[in-house]
C-alpha cells in the first residue's frame, strides 16, 4: 500500500514539474481563461446586473473550457517520444498512474480556479460569501473534471484529430458537472437555505464513479487504446 | 416501415444469399409489421383522447417506446463494451457498437418527438423539459462514441476504446437524470411523463403496450441485422487488408 | 384539435420514417457487403 | 535463449525485427501463438515479466522538458530502484555531471540516447531488449555500450538486440538470428 501510495505520489511530482518546466497551463491556459472573462464582459453588459446574476455559470464554462486545454497538453506530453510506451514497461501499476495524473490535475485546476475567483470577484464585482460550500463545490466539481478528463484524454491522447475529439467527448460527459457546480455556487453565493449540499453530494458522486472507472479501465486504456 | 422491413420477399435461388436477413429475421420483421400495424390501429383509431392531454397523447404512444429502446440500446453497449474488455472477442465489441447506433437513432426521435409534442402544448418547439434535456445531453455523448468508433484503427485499438467510451458514457446517465431534474426541479412545468393519466382507460394502456411491444421487437430485428453488417464488413474490411499486405510483400520482394 | 393531429402525424411519420430509412440503408449495406465477402463467412444462412 | 547469452538479431528492414523485441516486451499484443518470456507465459503473466525487461528503442522514453536527474529518479523510482541507482548508471554511461540539471531537449542525440540507455540500466534488467543500440553515439559511446552488455550477460542478464552494424555487433554477440519476412531462420 505505501508502495502504491508512492507510485501516485510519483506521478503526481512529475507532472506538477512537467508543468513547472513547460509552464503551459501557468502561461497560457491561465491568461486564456482571464480572457474569456473579459470577453464575457464585453458580450454581456457589464453595467447591468447580468454579469453578477451569470457568474457561478460563466465560471464554470471558463474552468471546463481551460480543463480541456490542460487536458489535451498534459496528455500529448505523455503521448511524446515513446514515453507513453516506456510507461507501459515501468513497472507502474496503471491505476496508480491514473490517480497521480488525476491529483496532478486537480492541483492545476484548483489554483486556475483560485485565479479565476480573484478575477470575477474583482471584475464582475462579486463577493464571494458562504466560502465553506463553495470550497466544497469546487473541491467535488474539481476532481470529477480531473477523473473524467483523464480518461478521455488518454484516449484522445495518441489520435491525430485528438485535438477536436476531446472537447466532443469530454463536454457533454461534463454537464451534470456545470450544472451542479453552478447551482452549488448559485446557492452559496445568495445564501439560500439548504439544496447546496444535494449538489455536494452529486458532485461526488460523480467524481467517485469516475475516479473507480478510470482506476479500472486504465490498464486497457495504456494498453490498448 | 411497411414496406422496408417487409423481408426481401422469396429466398434466392443461388445458393449463397446475398443480403443480412435469415430466416429467423424474417418472422421476426413480420411479427414486427403486424405490431407496428396494430399499434397505428388503437394508437391513432381506436382509443380515445386523454382526458388532460387530449389527442396529443398519441404522440407519447411513439415517444415512449423510442426512448425505452434507446436506453435499452445503451445499456446493452455497456454489457457488450464490459463483456469485450474482459473476454475480448469480436462478438461483443461489434454488438456494442451496433447496440450504440442504434440508441442514438432512436434518441434522435425521442427528442424530435419531445419537439412536436412540446409545440402544441407549450407552444415552443424546445422547453427545458427534464427529460428532453437528458435526453439531449445523452445524444451528444453517444455520439462522440459514434465519433471514435468511426476512427480508422485496428481492431484491437478501436474496440478498446470503444469499450472504455461504452462505459464512461452509462455511468453518466443516472448522473445526468438526477442532475437535470434537480435543475429543472426548480421551475417545475408540466412534462412528458408526469401528464399522463395515471388510470389510463383500457385501450390506451393498449396502445401504450403495444407501441413499446412493437418497439422493442422493430429493435431487435434492427439489431440483428445491424450486427450482422457490421460483421461483414469486418470481413471485407479484412479481405481487403489481405490484399493490401500482399501487395506490399510483392513490392518489397522486387525491390 | 385539427392543429394537434398535424403534430400527431409528425411525430408518427418521423420515427416510422425514420427506423424505414435507416433499415432500408443498412438492408442495402447489407447486400452490397455479401458481394465482398464469402459464403463461409456468412454463416446465417 | 539462455541465461547470460547475447543474441544479435539480423535481417532486413521491415522483417520484424523491432515488432520482436516489442512482443518480448509485452508491448504489441500476441495475436497468434504462446510467447514465453524468461520462462513465462506473456499473455498471462505480462505485468511480471515487464518488471524484469528493459527495452531501448528508437524512442528515447525520455520527457523532453525535464531535466536528466528528474527523468532518471521517476524511471528508476518507478521500477523500485532508487535515486542512488539512478545516479550510477548516469556515471557509468558517462553523461558528465554539468549535464545533470539539463532539460533532456537541450542534449544532443548522443548524450539523449546515453541518458535513455542509463534509464534502462539502472532497472537492473534480467533481459535486454536493444533496438539499434549503437545508432546515433560515438565510438566512445558504443564502446561503453559494449562493455555493458558484456557486463550484464556476465552476472547471467540476457541481452537480445537487433542491429545494422554487423562487424562490431557480430564481435560481441555469442549467437545470431536471422529474420527475414516474418520467419526467423
Amino acid at each position: 500500500m505505501a508502495d502504491y501510495l508512492a507510485q501516485i505520489r510519483l506521478v503526481l511530482v512529475k507532472d506538477l514539474r512537467l508543468e513547472l518546466r513547460s509552464r503551459i497551463a501557468l502561461g497560457q491556459v491561465l491568461p486564456f481563461a482571464v480572457l474569456v472573462l473579459f470577453l464575457f464582459a464585453f458580450a454581456l453588459d457589464p453595467d447591468g446586473d447580468v454579469l453578477e446574476v451569470a457568474t457561478p455559470g460563466l465560471f464554470w464554462v471558463t474552468v471546463l473550457f481551460s480543463a480541456v486545454l490542460i487536458l489535451q497538453r498534459t496528455f500529448a506530453l505523455e503521448a511524446d517520444d515513446g514515453v507513453l510506451d516506456a510507461l507501459r514497461l515501468s513497472g507502474l501499476a496503471p491505476s496508480a498512474i491514473f490517480l497521480g495524473k488525476v491529483s496532478a490535475l486537480v492541483v492545476q485546476l484548483l489554483v486556475l480556479e483560485a485565479v479565476l475567483a480573484v478575477g470575477v470577484a474583482v471584475l464582475y464585482d462579486v463577493t464571494f460569501s458562504g466560502i465553506g460550500l463553495l470550497v466544497l463545490v469546487a473541491l467535488s466539481a474539481t476532481v470529477g473534471i480531473a477523473a473524467s478528463g483523464a480518461i478521455y484524454g488518454a484516449l484522445s491522447a495518441r489520435l491525430k484529430s485528438r485535438d477536436t475529439l476531446l472537447p466532443v467527448l469530454l463536454l457533454p460527459l461534463l454537464a451534470p458537472v456545470l450544472i451542479s457546480a453552478t447551482r452549488g455556487f448559485e446557492i452559496g453565493l445568495r445564501h439560500e437555505a439548504g439544496g447546496g449540499w444535494s449538489w455536494i453530494g452529486l458532485l461526488s458522486v460523480f467524481a467517485l464513479a469516475y475516479l473507480a472507472l478510470g482506476a479500472v479501465l486504465f490498464r486497457p486504456l495504456l494498453e490498448d487504446a | 416501415m411497411t414496406n422496408t422491413t417487409t423481408p426481401r420477399g422469396d429466398a434466392p435461388s443461388a445458393p449463397a444469399p446475398v443480403g443480412t436477413g435469415s430466416t429467423g429475421t424474417r418472422v421476426l420483421g413480420a411479427v414486427a409489421l403486424v405490431l407496428v400495424a396494430l399499434t397505428a390501429l388503437y394508437g391513432l383509431v381506436i382509443s380515445p383522447p386523454d382526458r388532460q392531454l387530449g389527442e396529443t397523447i398519441r404522440i407519447i404512444y411513439m415517444h415512449v417506446p423510442t426512448v425505452s429502446v434507446a436506453y435499452i440500446a445503451f445499456i446493452i453497449t455497456a454489457v457488450s463494451s464490459a463483456m469485450y474488455l474482459w473476454k475480448r472477442t469480436e462478438f461483443w465489441d461489434l454488438l456494442g457498437a451496433s447496440s450504440a447506433e442504434l440508441g442514438v437513432l432512436f434518441f434522435a426521435l425521442t427528442i424530435l418527438e419531445g419537439a412536436l409534442w412540446g409545440k402544441t402544448t407549450w407552444g415552443t418547439f424546445w422547453e427545458w423539459e427534464p427529460r428532453l434535456t437528458t435526453s439531449a445531453v445523452l445524444l451528444l455523448v453517444y455520439i462522440g462514441y459514434l465519433a471514435v468508433r468511426a476512427i480508422p484503427a485496428d481492431a484491437r485499438t478501436r474496440a478498446t476504446r470503444s469499450a472504455i467510451i461504452g462505459l464512461v458514457a452509462v455511468v453518466n446517465i443516472p448522473i445526468v437524470h438526477k442532475a437535470v431534474d434537480w435543475w429543472r426541479g426548480l421551475h417545475q412545468g408540466r412534462t412528458v411523463m408526469s401528464t399522463i393519466d395515471p388510470e389510463m382507460g383500457g385501450s390506451q394502456l393498449v396502445a401504450m403496450y403495444l407501441a413499446l411491444l412493437a418497439g422493442l421487437i422493430v429493435f431487435v430485428w434492427l439489431l440483428i441485422h445491424r450486427f450482422r453488417v457490421a460483421f461483414l464488413a469486418e470481413r471485407a474490411a479484412d479481405s481487403g487488408l489481405e490484399h493490401a499486405i500482399e501487395q506490399r510483400r510483392v513490392e518489397g520482394a522486387t525491390s | 384539435m385539427t392543429e394537434a393531429w398535424w403534430y400527431i402525424v409528425a411525430a408518427w411519420g418521423a420515427t416510422l420514417g425514420g427506423v424505414g430509412i435507416y433499415a432500408t440503408l443498412l438492408l442495402r449495406k447489407g447486400r452490397r457487403l455479401s458481394r465482398v465477402v464469402p459464403p463461409e463467412d456468412r454463416r446465417w444462412m | 535463449m539462455h541465461h547470460g547469452e547475447i543474441v544479435l538479431l539480423r535481417g532486413p528492414n521491415g522483417a520484424g525485427k523491432t515488432t520482436l523485441l516489442k512482443v518480448c516486451a509485452g508491448l504489441v499484443p500476441v495475436t497468434s501463438g504462446t510467447v514465453e518470456v524468461l520462462g513465462r507465459d506473456l499473455t498471462r503473466h505480462r505485468a511480471a515479466v515487464r518488471r524484469r525487461v528493459g527495452m531501448l528503442g528508437h524512442a528515447t522514453f525520455l520527457y523532453e522538458d525535464l531535466t536528466v536527474t528528474e527523468n532518471l529518479d521517476f524511471w528508476s523510482r518507478a521500477a523500485g530502484a532508487t535515486r542512488d541507482d539512478g545516479r550510477a548508471a548516469l556515471v557509468r554511461l558517462g553523461v558528465a555531471e554539468r549535464l545533470w540539471d539539463l532539460p533532456v531537449r537541450a542534449l544532443s542525440t548522443g548524450q539523449r540516447r546515453r541518458v535513455s540507455f542509463a534509464s534502462m540500466v539502472c532497472r537492473r534488467p534480467e533481459l535486454w531488449l536493444l533496438d539499434e543500440p549503437h545508432a546515433g553515439l560515438d565510438a566512445d559511446g558504443r564502446d561503453v555500450i559494449d562493455e555493458l552488455m558484456a557486463e550484464a550477460a556476465s552476472v547471467g542478464a540476457t541481452v537480445l538486440f537487433a542491429s545494422h552494424e554487423l562487424d562490431r555487433a557480430e564481435g560481441i554477440a555469442h549467437r545470431t538470428v536471422t529474420i527475414s519476412g516474418g520467419v526467423i531462420g
